[in-house]
């Protein structure tokens, strides 16, 4: 029904119960394809189980995910996962593998055709980190770490890109380069959602923009509707409701 | 969540269980004491097996369905199911515990010896370890979500190589005469297969009051976490 | 014709083997699977040498100990190996990566299984000569026949070290939970190992030692069965 | 003998049962005890 070709993500009534606790309870939502997602919300609002369900890496307990209109639960669930790049809070790398090592690898389990080793050689040159692509992430620094997460994330170009607070550990220049990709990934079409607590920094690059509360959709709406400072006000008076849900 | 009395069960289930409970006990003991005969080469011992038996039986019953109630939770994630596997793997370990310790009782006096590797007493043993491996696991996580889990995979896993067990076990043993034939098998008197069936049905009913009473405590349980949990995430928030 | 989906039917191949070269890769620059592996099978043949008093043993007694003691230190020896093996997967929340790829489930539980499978034959080659050494045993016996008895085996015992080493990883707890859950469910593979072996070490066949190898393969057929259906259970939340 | 050990095998039984009442009636009133909290 609603899902045509050009919705990228969905919810269909989509809840998670850990145990006894509702981490989301019954979310609707639609992401067009090339659209640009940024989701805000207090400390355990949600946001991160809302990215893990939408990549598959949690099971909803209701309801449905579908991407690219694959139920992520369904048989064909492994062309959908092909279709997304996740980057959360770890970096999901082989501290033992070097650097392109570890790209070859993420390359090869999603099946990129063609060279990879150029490939990761690519990516690694984009990130700025081609000096060290011999070296083993083991010590890697922090921000070493998350660019080079960034690129396993986008090496395969997912039509859908889910960033789960992505500038943490970055520097300056690591941010420039996360702005510069973000760029690149929207500019080729893809799909993105992406969870942030600068809304300032990630607002200019959002189509709309999902407030949860609570495991609750709070707010949904284009992102100019408010500035940041109107929608980080949102968020906060969100944050100190009395529970409206329960 | 409606208000709900400080107990589990409220008064009359309480007391439906209860009665349950000892009509059961009461129809066990009558048919293991009074109404079954004397085992003329045994003795009295032999009544053992009007317990041991049914607790063999319902022991299994209670892991099946822990087995059953892990596929279901696996399959669905509602925390219904792993209340009902949670309960089971209890009363399950519960009559495997009795099988275990009223054997060795039946053995020291019938065989003279405390433990033999006899294959049902064996296989109880294996089926016991298992099961409390399922409630470890338990036990070990503080996330109630991945203890489910993980107590459903094992549960799964160990009714299905419940059977390979049981055969191997036997097979194992099975080159070796076997005393547990209780005299002739077949030429239980009368008397005795309606004692053994009184028994089977007195431990069943005394299973099903158990399994209830577990079953709704775990209800309760998860209801109170939820609860504390809601509290404290108001606390956090305020 | 589900499987893989993003992948072609070579490409689930390919993925699988890259994942493999990969641990593979991290096992030879590290050796944190094996190496405690192989210390740990020796110290319990030692243990076991030492214990049951070897020398004053008669060669039959010997012969009939040495079943028992070679699958005991094959289990142990697999407990501890794939324990580590799963525990570095977890330190370094690999699993999340590898579960995010369309690399299909049965496939990675494949090639977790077959690791496991290959760092048990690789202690066996090191443990079954010290056995035939320590215990004194005849050298004439079907070595062919052996090594099928011990990859079945082993093979057993690594999907179920697959499946709840996954699983007592993602506890955060290692071996002592590894054992408390694997070894009781691992009877059957336990008893039907040693049975062949003994056989086997007597200088019969496979055929004499009936109808051990076909448990032996009915468990092996069963635990890989539950691995694949259950891995993503275990691994997914 | 044998009827000494029929008693011992029954008692043992029913002890075990009544533990794992004890158990569970315990259980039930720390969770009425952890109702009350949250209801002050």
């Amino acid at each position: 029904m609603s899902t045509g070709a050009g919705v990228a993500l969905e919810f269909r009534s989509t809840g998670r119960r850990f145990g006894a606790v509702v981490a989301l309870a019954d979310a609707t939502l639609t992401v067009g394809a090339g659209e640009a997602l940024l989701i805000l919300g207090p400390n355990g609002a949600g946001k991160s189980t809302l990215l893990r369900l939408a990549a598959g890496l949690t099971r909803p307990t209701s309801g449905q995910v579908l991407v690219d209109g694959i139920d992520l639960r369904g048989t064909r669930a492994g062309r959908a996962r092909a279709a997304i790049g996740f980057l959360g809070h770890r970096s999901f790398l082989y501290e033992h593998l070097t650097a392109k090592e570890n790209l070859e690898l993420y390359a090869h389990l999603y099946g990129v055709a063609g060279d990879t080793g150029a490939l990761a050689e690519r990516w690694l040159a984009k990130i700025g980190m081609a000096r060290v692509a011999q070296r083993t992430v083991r010590g890697f620094s922090r921000g070493m770490m998350q660019r080079l997460a960034l690129a396993r994330a986008l090496q395969h170009e997912p039509r859908l890109v889910l960033l789960d607070e992505p500038t943490t550990g970055l520097d300056p220049e690591g941010r420039a380069r996360l702005d510069a990709l973000l760029d690149e990934q929207r500019a080729r079409g893809a799909t993105l959602a992406m969870i942030s607590h600068r809304a300032e920094a990630a607002l200019p690059r959002a189509d709309r923009v999902l407030v949860l509360n609570r495991g609750r959709i709070a707010a949904l709406g284009p992102a100019a509707e408010r500035d940041a400072a109107g929608w980080t006000a949102l968020v906060a008076a969100a944050g100190t409701a009395p529970g409206a849900a329960a | 969540m409606s208000e709900r009395t400080s107990s589990a069960l409220g008064r009359p289930a309480a007391i439906a269980c209860g009665a349950l409970f000892l009509a059961g006990a009461l129809l066990l003991l009558w048919g293991a004491m009074l109404y079954a005969p004397t085992e003329k080469v045994m003795g009295d011992v032999q009544r053992i097996f009007y317990f041991h038996v049914p607790s063999a039986a319902n022991a299994m019953l209670g892991f099946v369905l822990a087995g059953v109630a892990g596929l279901a939770y696996l399959a669905t994630r509602r925390s219904g199911w792993d209340e009902i596997g949670r309960a089971a793997v209890e009363t399950g370990t519960l009559w495997a515990t009795i099988v275990l310790v009223t054997g060795p009782i039946w053995a020291r006096s019938a065989w003279g010896t405390w433990w033999t590797w006899e294959p049902r007493l064996t296989t109880s043993l294996i089926t016991w370890l298992i099961f409390l491996g399922a409630m470890l696991v338990r036990k070990v996580s503080h996330n109630a979500e991945q203890s489910a889990r993980l107590a459903s995979v094992i549960a799964i896993v160990g009714v299905l190589n419940l059977p390979v067990v049981y055969l191997s076990v036997h097979w194992w043993r099975g080159n070796h005469p076997m005393i547990f034939k209780r005299g002739a098998e077949g030429a239980l008197a009368p008397e005795m297969w309606t004692a053994f069936v009184a028994g089977m049905i007195g431990v069943t009913l005394m299973h099903v009051a158990l399994l209830y009473a577990a079953w709704r405590t775990a209800q309760l349980e998860d209801a109170v976490s939820a609860r504390e949990r809601l509290a404290e995430h108001e606390e956090n928030g305020r | 014709m589900s499987a893989g989906a993003a992948h072609g039917a070579g490409g689930v191949a390919r993925a699988a083997s890259a994942l493999f070269a990969a641990d593979l890769r991290r096992e030879l620059r590290t050796g944190e699977a094996l190496v405690p592996m192989l210390m740990f099978a020796m110290i319990v043949l030692v243990v076991a040498g030492v214990t049951f008093n070897l020398p004053e043993m008669g060669p039959d007694d010997r012969r009939r100990l040495a079943p028992g003691i070679l699958w005991t230190a094959i289990a142990f020896a697999m407990l501890v190996g794939q324990a580590r093996a799963l525990l570095v997967d977890r330190d370094e929340e690999r699993w999340q990566g590898l579960l995010l790829s369309p690399l299909d489930r049965t496939a990675l539980f494949a090639v977790k299984w077959l690791e496991g499978l290959l760092l048990g034959l690789a202690v066996e080659l090191l443990l079954v000569p010290l056995t035939v050494v320590f215990f004194d045993l005849p050298p004439g016996l079907h070595w062919g026949q052996l090594a099928l008895a011990l990859l079945l085996g082993t093979g057993g015992l690594a999907a179920l070290g697959t499946l709840l080493g996954s699983l007592t990883t993602s506890l955060g707890r290692g071996e002592a939970m590894l054992s408390i859950l694997v070894l009781p469910v691992a009877s059957p593979i336990l008893i039907a190992g040693s049975m062949t072996t003994a056989k086997l070490l007597a200088g019969g066949t496979l055929a004499d030692a009936s109808p051990w190898p076909a448990v032996l393969l009915a468990t092996l057929g069963l635990n890989l069965a539950l691995g694949a259906l259950l891995f993503e259970s275990v691994l997914v939340e | 003998m044998s009827t000494t050990m029929m008693f011992w095998g029954y008692a043992a039984g029913f002890a075990l049962i009544a533990l794992f009442v004890g158990r569970l009636v315990a259980k039930n009133a720390s969770l009425a005890r952890r109702i009350d909290a949250l209801q002050r």
